[in-house]
Parts: structure tokens; C-alpha cells; sequence
């Protein structure tokens, strides 16, 4: 049993199993459906420094075994968040992993500030797949001179903590931009985060989403994500989590196989809620050779 | 506390086909699930494959110690699924969700007024209230485009009165059942206290540019497209009126049911 | 009726639905179940100077909503392609649009010698997909230095023909790539070819394929590809002809209100060899206010 | 000229359940139908969804002037659904597909080793030699894991001999189907002449090493995973012996059948 923890920096995780950023929102969400203390960890929706409406118009779309979404990170902030929401899942047993926005420089390093001020937080991940004011929209983490800053920034200020980047997908050579986070200080990696993708209405012709593009998760990118997770794991020498259509035990084993250190679910669970423990049987089953 | 609300497997006791796509299911009520409201409902995994992915959403029509009634009218491949399926055989549902509820204080008179499936959960309601000896005399308002499409038949004891509008005039008020409203409250044949609506964002829209402001209250269930249930994902908001910031509300959490004045109208795009 | 037709360069296609290079082969192979010669065009297999096997191993694989292929552009070669199979594709009354591979410098300058020296070829796909070994086997089309090279090599040895370049998906701003195309001297943009992925055997651990990654195609991709084609016709004057998980009459029309003036279908005629032609019709019907 | 090859939409005339996981379906035949060689194959749509994406590739195990025989295991999403289909409905198939097909010289004898499924090609090739009158003694080889899974019930009358095999030994000789060729070679009960196999390439492979040298020729009908089923996609290849570069070809379309000598079974990963 003893095997089926992970170490990522100082941290221990008592299971390879973790609830993707923002599918399960803050956690305490889910707490009727999932025992959430049985996981390896629960990664809480990405926060920023203050709260955000998030985006106006549609916000969901089904496509072939994916979802579009552009919430548009929504979120109550960094005080709401520290007040209320993340003791509430401490509450419920929970091991927290804390997802922050790479907004804006000033903002992104107060709300660094802020986490370093709460004890009770171990790890964060970095969502680098913020769209960046400094870098005309583009996600930050599609330039290796912006995740060297937001990383190493991350790094100075929370000394001692386990610091997650999770990597966008969107980009010529993901396993690359791995390396840059390593070398800024990230003591993991989790990729992916969504696909880029769109939709039209057929009837007005007209983009679906306000913000036209929208973020493709769900199993229809299983083998994008998988084949990020091979190329990373095979680059950098801290753990990487795999992310992206993780949607049944077999897709976690695969994803184990390709050299994740542990995995996250985020899509399935909105279908699949005894997915997360389902995996963590097959698991344990394996590691006591009961299979 | 946490509550369970499943996954359940339950069993379909039986099926009745109401109109061309309307079917009418009775669930075996699974073991342990939680007292419904009137507004909440179940959300419905649809088969084994990746597509169609998410849950479906319905609106939980009645909810007996034993049985719970869904209304699924067949628009695409998860109702489809849904009405393919046959008694004896389950549905995965999880539920009841949805944290706000259709209220009205003891003994006051309600207006219901319905389009399509939104029928489901004011009948509930109305059953509920009967039951709680909470409601004063009631209508249902309700249109559809031709009588085969009417729902009514399996309501109809369900309400003080029924008015019913078709499109194409095939079976009473000939129009909209906007119009319809319009035309009796005029006539005054409408208790101005509380107004009950569910129906496409259209039909409530111009229910309320018909006027609706001597109503004390107009509670309206919303449907948008959901992909959690729970509150989690924040993909099913409506904007609610605001001077400041946009301020958007999840209709699985924090509705389904709004006071339809406080929903920003005019920005929401369904 | 004539609003039907498309022009790229300076070839006029009949109407704007097309064979995707690749799983229609050499066209021929799909006689008995599309009428080749309703459509606007039918984009042959990438062929090479010489004839390739193709990839030892496991070739397909079917993921949710997509397919997975690692052929490995086995075909023909440039000879017989020329001597056999196009010819055999005209006499079946279809408009070809001839697909090359942008293999190693030199053979790819025989390839397009042999394009020049054969008049019933007016226009050509440059397949910038390829992996390339002047640049460690990543694909052509994610340099903007070798994508130069290729399209304006083409563009020399082939003026006066129409020239199309295919790009790959698998980088940060593929519209900006397009641009090079453009200003390369490409005629027409066409995307986007597969996306990268690949699968693992869960009961091995192994990797399915023995190139170990594969190209993702069909339904799954839809969104990323409608995205592409939405963002490239922003950004580029010449036509855009979108590819990538069209299913159905209605991914049709929607690729064409993203901007394409035409589309390419793959992976769909596997199982729906009917849809070019029911989109032909629709599209038809459409322009003659009957829809 | 082009043949008429499909989609065709196939009534399905009647289903039977030959085993705990296997069917035998007849279907009416489609008009126009090109008449098919033993060997070939039909490939089904699986249903309105897009996963199952493919078509799925099913042997002919007969055809009438009026219907099409198909054997069909139910072994995951694909089967499953074309096995939950109901007579009277349809099944849209491609077909028929294969370009080389088993052959034998007039008056010859034959022997035949089917593992599971591989049973359906073979049943059709007898059958259609039988009333040819193109085969002389036939034996046919087939082995399941136990009696129940035997399908040989639905073809006894297609050869001269049928010898079964079973590893429990719950019917016939205790054993592999391979086993089982090699006690029967050995005692001279088998005429080496023409063999024909259809299997997993485990039992082909195995067949092969327990000694097939004396037979004039052994031809196996393959199975891979297909997209296209017409040559087109090269993604359903396998590897043939050569001395230079690799040689593939595809078993759709340049297959159903080889020679077994010339398959380069040691670099073939299904
Ligand atoms: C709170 C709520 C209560 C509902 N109650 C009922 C009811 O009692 N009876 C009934 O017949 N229908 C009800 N609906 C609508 C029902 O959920 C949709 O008709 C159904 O999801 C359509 O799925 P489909 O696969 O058949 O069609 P699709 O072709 O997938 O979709 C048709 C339309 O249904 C809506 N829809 C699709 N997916 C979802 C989703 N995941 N969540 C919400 N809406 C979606 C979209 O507007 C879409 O355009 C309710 C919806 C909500 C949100
Ligand atoms: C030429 C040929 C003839 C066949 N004849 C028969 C027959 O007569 N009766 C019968 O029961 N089965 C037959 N099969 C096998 C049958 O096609 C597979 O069992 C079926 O495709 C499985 O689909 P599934 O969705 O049920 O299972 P899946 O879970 O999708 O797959 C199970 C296994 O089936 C195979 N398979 C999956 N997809 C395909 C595909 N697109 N093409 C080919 N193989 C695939 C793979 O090996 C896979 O591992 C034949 C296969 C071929 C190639
Ligand atoms: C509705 C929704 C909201 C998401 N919000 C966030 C977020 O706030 N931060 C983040 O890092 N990732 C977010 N993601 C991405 C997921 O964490 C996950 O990386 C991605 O969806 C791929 O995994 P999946 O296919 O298992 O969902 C979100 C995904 C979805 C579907
Ligand atoms: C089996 C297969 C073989 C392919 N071969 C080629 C090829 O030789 N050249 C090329 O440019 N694209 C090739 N493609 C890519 C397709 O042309 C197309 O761009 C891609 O599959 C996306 O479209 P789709 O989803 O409609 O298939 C191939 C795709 C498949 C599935
Ligand atoms: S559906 Fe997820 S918040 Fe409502
Ligand atoms: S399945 Fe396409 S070549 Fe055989």
C-alpha cells in the first residue's frame, strides 16, 4: 500500500488520485457524490486575487465525446476562497492542492503574497493557461520568458511549498516548456489543460461562445493528453500528473504507464462521480497483487 | 452532513407515450433518495458511450414514497436513449438537485402558466401544495401548437382550472399561451398574486412584457445547459440584473427557481 | 449555381467539397460508393519520389469519436502514381488535387520536377505535415524557416499552378504559419491535418503504435480544426479549405461560416461514404434558396 | 464499371442466439447485392453515434439468392449493438468487400481449422463448393473453450467430418483446436492436400508450427482492424516475408486471403 503514495517536492499524497482544477469546483461541491478524504488530492478551481463574474454568454457546449467550456475562470477570489471555501474542504477531510491565476504581474504576486500568509495550503499549481494582458491575450504558458517568470516568482516566494505548473496544450513543443518549469523551480508538472477549440451556431453562422474560443476537455483529447504526458515524462525529472479524458480505469493506467506520477479527473466526473474511487480500488488492487 | 444523491440505478416501472415525442416515465423511487421540492430535479446519465457525454437534466414531475414521474420529450440523442429504454430496465440518475424551490405562503391563489415540458415541474408543485393544503385556487395556463401536442390530459385534476391554447386553434384558445394570459387577465378571470411560469426563455420574456408587475411574486424555473448539477462547474449561469459587475447565478445551485425580475433579461443568450 | 464554384489560384473547383488526402487513397478505391466525378475535388494519398512501406506495427486504433492512424505515408511513389493511379482517378471524371510529401531537400525538388513535367496536374497539396529530418523529425510545418522553404520551392519550380499548403496543428499560432505560406507564395491554406496523440496497451504498458505517436482524426478534433480554419481566414487574404472531423452536413456549413471557401472530408467516409454528396446537395439547395 | 457496393440498409429478416455470446443473424439481402466469393466480408455502421466511430467487419457465412448469413460475437460496444438489433429492423452495411478469396482445384479434398468466429468464412466456402460440386472429403476442424461455446451445431451438415475440440474437454477431444490437427495429421486421418484456416494469428501461427509443410497449400482468411475496408486507408496491413524492404499489403483489399507461407507472421502484431 505504502507504494501507492506520491512525493511531489515536500509534499506526500496518499494516492495517485486527484480532481482536476475546476470541474469540481471547490470541492465541497462534490461532497455528496465523491468521498472526497479518499483522495490523493482535490485541486480547487483556479482563483485569482479578487473574485471574477467569469464570462457572459454561453458557456457550455457538447461536442463528440468532449465538452467546450468557457466559464472564463469565475471565481470568488482570494478572500472569500482562504475565508471560507478552502477551510470547508479542509472541514470534509479533503487534501487541498490550490490552483492559482496567472493574471497580471502586480496581481499574480500579491496573490502569491496572500498564499504564502496561509499555513494550511502545502501545494499550489500555476493554471499557466491564462490568457496574459502582459503578452496580448495569449496564455502565459505558450512563452518560455513568462513561465520562467511566473514560476521562479512562485518559487521565491513560497519556499517549502510544492509548486505545481500546469501546462497548456497549445503550443508546438510542450515537453520544452516543461523543462523551462523545472528549471524555474516547479517541483511537478501537470499537463494538459483544454485544447483550444470553437463552435458555430449553424443557423446564424456565428461563433457559439462570446469569447469565440473555448477550452476542449473530455475523452475525445484523451490521446493529446496522453501523448503530452509520454513526451514530458520522458524529458523532465519531476513528476508530472497527467490531465485530459481520464474517464475510465483503464485511461488511468495508461496514464500511469506513459510515466504519470499520478492523475486528474476533471470532465468524467460530471457523468462519472465513482470514477476517482473506482480508480483508487484498481489501484490499490494492483499495488496488493489482487488485480 | 452530506446527503446521498447518488448515482442511483433506477428502475423504470413504466412508460406512457402522451403525445408524438412525449413520453411519461415512472421510476421506481431508489432507496435513500432524498425528499424532492417542487423546481428541483434529476440529471440522467445517458449509456455507456462518450457521445452523448454529459448527464441530461429533467425536472422531476412528481416524487411518491415509492415513485418518482419524469416527462422526457425525445429532441435529440439523450432523450432518445431515454425513451428507448424500457420498464424494468434502469436509469443511472443522480438527484434531487437544485437549491432554490417554487414557494408561495399558505392559502394564496396561483397562476401557472407552462410551455412544452415545463409543465413537469408546476404540476409537481401544484400536487405538492394540494397535499400540504398550502394553495388557494389555482390555473394552469398551458399552450402547445396542435392538440396532439397538449400535455394536459395528465394534469388536468391537478388545478382549480386549465386553460389550454394551440397554435393552429385545434383545441381551445387560438394563439400563444401568452396571449392567452394576457387575454384573461385582462378580462380580470386571473388572480394577480402569485405567477409560477416554466417554458423556453422566449415564452417567459414575453410574459412579462405582457405584463406581470401587479403580481406580488413571478417565480420562474429556469433550463440552461448544465454540465455538473451541482454548483461546481459554473457553466449553467444566468446574468442577473446588476449596476455594477455582472453578477451570474448557476441554475442547478443556486436556482432552478428565480424570481423571474431579478434575472437580466436582456443579456442572457440561452 | 455558379456561386458554388470555388477558385484557388487560378483553378476554379465546380463546388467547394473535397476528398482529405489520405484515407480516400488514390480515389479509385472509393468508385463504387461516392460519385468522384460530383466532386469539387479529390485530394490524392501524399505521394513521394519513391515508394514507401509505410509503418511496421499496429496502424489504427479507434478512440472516443476519433481514429489514430499511423500509416506512415506508405504509397506508390511519384512513377506509378503518375503512370497508374492518376490517370485511373481522371478517367473516372474526378478534378485531382495532388498531394506531395515535403520529405528530405532533394528528393523533394525531384518530386516537384516531376509534378512540373506533367500538364494534367494543375494543382498540388504540399503535405507540410511530413516529419522531416533536416530538423530531427519534427514536422515542416512547424518552422517558419523550412515552411518558407518549402512553399516557395514549390512556388518556383510550379508557376502558373495552383498551390495549396496543408498545415499541421500541432503549434502555438497557426495562423501566423499561415502568413508564411501566404507570403511563401502558397495559393490556398488547407487545415488542419491530424493532431498528435497516441495510445498505450494497458495490459503491456507498451505503446500501441510503433512510432510510438499517431494522428488523431475525426469527430473528436472538429472543434480545434473549426478553430483553426476561424482564426487563418482572420488573418490571410487566400482561401482557406477546412479539414478535420466533418461529420455532417451541418460541421459543413459551419466550417464554411468560420471563413472556408471550401472543406475536406477524411475520416467521415469511412463510415458515411455518402456525405460529400449529401453536402454537395445541401450546399446546392442553399445557394438555390430552397434549402 | 463501378459495382454497386453499398450502403445498403439490411432487413434484418431473423437473430438467433447460437451461444452464450454469439448470434446468427439473416438478413434479407439488399437489392443489387453483388454476389459474394468465400472470403469476403460486409462491414456495419454501428448506430447514429460517433463512438463507435468505425464500421465493423463481419465474414459472410452464407448468401442465398435471397439473404445473407452472419455470424456475429458480441465482444465489445460495436457487436453489441448490431447484436441488440431486432428482426424487421436494419443494418446499413457496406459489402461485398475482399478482393482474394479461398480457391481449391476441382474434385480436391479439403481440410478446414476454425478457432471461434473464423468458423463463418469457412462455413460459407464449403457450402458454396458443396453445390459446385468442386470438393471432394472434407474435414472441418474447430475448437472452443467449452461445449457450450461450440458453434458447430449450425454447420454439421457442411462437411464430411467434423471433429471438435474442447479445452475442458466437455466435448470432444480434450484440447486447442491445434492439438487436436496435430494427433489427426499424425494418425494419417487427414488428407494433407488444401487447408484452410480462420482464427486468432495465434492458432494460424501455431497451426503453422506444429507442421503444414505437406500440404499443397494452406490458405487463412486474417482479420485487422480496418477503416476503410476498400484499400484505400493502408491501415489494415499486414507484413509479407521479404528479403528487402518491408511489404505490406492490405487485408481488406488485397486480402481476405493469403497463403499463410507468405505472411511474415514473426513482425505481425495484430
Ligand atoms: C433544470 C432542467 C430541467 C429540465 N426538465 C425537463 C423535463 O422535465 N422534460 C424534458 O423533456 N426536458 C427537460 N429539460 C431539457 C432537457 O434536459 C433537454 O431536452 C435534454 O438535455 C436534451 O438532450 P438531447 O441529447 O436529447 O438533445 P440535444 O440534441 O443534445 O440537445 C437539444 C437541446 O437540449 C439542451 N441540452 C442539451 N444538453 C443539455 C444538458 N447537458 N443540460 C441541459 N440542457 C441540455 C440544449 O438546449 C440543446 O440545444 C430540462 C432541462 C433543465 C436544465
Ligand atoms: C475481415 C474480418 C472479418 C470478421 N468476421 C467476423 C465474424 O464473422 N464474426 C465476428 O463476430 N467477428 C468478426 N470479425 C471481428 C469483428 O470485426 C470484431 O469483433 C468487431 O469489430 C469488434 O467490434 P466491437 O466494437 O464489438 O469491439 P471493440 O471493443 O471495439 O474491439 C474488440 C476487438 O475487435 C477488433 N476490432 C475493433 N474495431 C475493429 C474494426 N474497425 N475493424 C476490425 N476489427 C476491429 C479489435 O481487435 C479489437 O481489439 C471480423 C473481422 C475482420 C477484420
Ligand atoms: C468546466 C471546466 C472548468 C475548468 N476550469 C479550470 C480552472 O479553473 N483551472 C484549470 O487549471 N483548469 C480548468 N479546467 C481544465 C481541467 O482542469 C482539465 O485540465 C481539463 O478539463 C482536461 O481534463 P478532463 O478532460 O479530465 O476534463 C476546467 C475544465 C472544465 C471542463
Ligand atoms: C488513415 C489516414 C491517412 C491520412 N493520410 C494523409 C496523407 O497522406 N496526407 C495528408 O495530408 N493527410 C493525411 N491524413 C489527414 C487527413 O487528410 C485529414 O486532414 C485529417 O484526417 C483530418 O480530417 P478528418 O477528421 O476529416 O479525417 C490522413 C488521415 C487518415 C485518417
Ligand atoms: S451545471 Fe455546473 S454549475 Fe450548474
Ligand atoms: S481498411 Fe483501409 S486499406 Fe484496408
Amino acid at each position: 500500500m505504502a507504494q501507492l503514495e506520491i512525493r511531489i517536492g515536500n509534499v506526500t499524497l496518499k494516492n495517485p488520485v486527484i480532481l482536476a482544477s475546476g470541474p469540481a469546483g471547490y470541492g465541497a461541491e462534490y461532497a455528496d457524490f465523491i468521498g472526497l478524504e479518499k483522495l490523493g488530492a482535490v485541486v480547487t478551481k483556479t482563483i485569482s486575487l479578487n473574485p471574477k463574474a467569469g464570462n457572459s454568454g454561453r458557456r457550455l457546449l457538447e461536442t463528440p465525446s468532449g465538452l467546450l467550456n468557457s466559464v472564463g475562470l469565475e471565481n470568488v477570489g482570494a478572500d472569500l476562497f482562504f475565508g471560507e471555501k478552502l477551510p470547508r474542504l479542509l472541514e470534509l477531510g479533503a487534501k487541498p492542492i490550490v490552483s492559482l491565476a496567472c493574471e497580471g504581474r502586480e496581481d499574480y504576486l500579491k496573490l502569491l503574497e496572500t498564499v504564502s500568509g496561509n499555513d494550511t495550503v502545502d501545494m499550489v499549481e500555476l493554471n499557466l493557461s491564462c490568457p496574459n494582458v502582459d503578452c496580448g491575450g495569449m496564455a502565459v504558458g505558450t512563452s518560455p520568458e513568462l513561465l520562467n517568470w511566473y514560476v521562479s516568482s512562485a518559487r521565491q516566494i513560497l519556499p517549502g511549498r510544492a509548486l505545481l505548473a500546469k501546462l497548456t496544450p497549445n503550443v508546438g513543443d510542450i515537453a520544452g516548456l516543461a523543462e523551462v518549469c523545472q528549471d524555474a523551480g516547479a517541483d511537478g508538472v501537470t499537463a494538459i489543460n483544454t485544447l483550444l477549440g470553437m463552435d458555430i451556431d449553424p443557423d446564424t453562422g456565428k461563433p457559439i461562445f462570446d469569447r469565440v474560443v473555448a477550452g476542449l476537455s473530455g475523452p475525445a483529447i484523451m490521446p493529446v493528453a496522453l501523448r503530452a504526458v509520454y513526451e514530458i515524462s520522458s524529458r523532465v525529472r519531476i513528476p508530472v500528473l497527467g490531465s485530459g479524458g481520464i474517464t475510465s480505469v483503464t485511461d488511468a493506467r495508461k496514464f500511469l504507464a506513459a510515466g504519470a506520477a499520478g492523475i486528474q479527473i476533471g470532465t468524467a466526473i460530471f457523468y462519472d462521480p465513482g470514477l476517482p474511487e473506482r480508480i483508487i480500488s484498481a489501484v490499490t488492487g494492483a499495488q496488493q497483487g489482487k488485480e | 452532513m452530506n446527503m446521498n444523491r447518488g448515482p442511483f440505478q433506477a428502475v423504470i416501472e413504466s412508460k406512457e407515450q402522451i403525445s408524438p415525442s412525449t413520453y411519461m416515465l415512472t421510476l421506481q423511487k431508489p432507496e435513500g433518495f432524498v425528499e424532492a421540492m417542487p423546481g428541483q430535479f434529476v440529471s440522467i446519465k445517458i449509456g455507456d458511450s462518450t457521445s452523448p457525454l454529459l448527464r441530461r437534466p429533467f425536472s422531476i414531475m412528481d416524487s411518491t414514497p415509492g415513485s418518482l414521474l419524469l416527462l422526457v420529450k425525445d429532441v435529440g440523442p439523450g432523450t432518445s436513449y431515454i425513451v428507448s429504454r424500457k420498464p424494468s430496465q434502469t436509469l443511472d440518475l443522480i438527484g434531487p438537485l437544485g437549491e432554490t424551490y417554487f414557494d408561495i405562503p399558505s392559502g394564496e391563489d396561483a397562476v401557472f402558466v407552462a410551455g412544452g415540458t415545463g409543465l413537469a415541474p408546476l404540476v409537481f408543485t401544484a400536487r405538492k401544495w394540494a397535499k400540504d393544503h398550502r394553495i388557494g385556487i389555482s390555473h394552469f395556463l398551458y399552450g402547445a401548437s396542435t392538440e396532439r401536442e397538449l400535455l394536459t390530459g395528465i394534469c388536468r385534476e391537478d388545478f382549480t382550472y386549465v386553460h389550454v391554447a394551440t397554435l393552429d386553434g385545434s383545441e381551445g384558445f387560438e394563439g400563444d399561451v401568452v396571449k392567452m394570459f394576457n387575454v384573461l387577465r385582462e378580462k380580470g378571470a386571473l388572480p394577480e398574486r402569485y405567477l409560477f411560469s416554466c417554458g423556453p426563455a422566449g415564452m417567459v420574456k414575453k410574459l412579462m412584457e405582457g405584463g406581470t408587475e401587479n403580481f406580488k411574486s413571478h417565480q420562474t424555473s429556469l433550463e440552461t445547459v448544465m454540465a455538473c448539477g451541482v454548483g461546481a462547474c459554473r457553466g449553467c449561469v444566468v446574468p442577473l440584473k446588476s449596476s455594477g459587475a455582472p453578477v451570474y447565478r448557476a441554475v442547478c445551485s443556486e436556482g432552478t427557481v428565480f424570481e423571474a425580475d431579478d434575472i437580466d433579461w436582456e443579456n442572457w443568450r440561452e
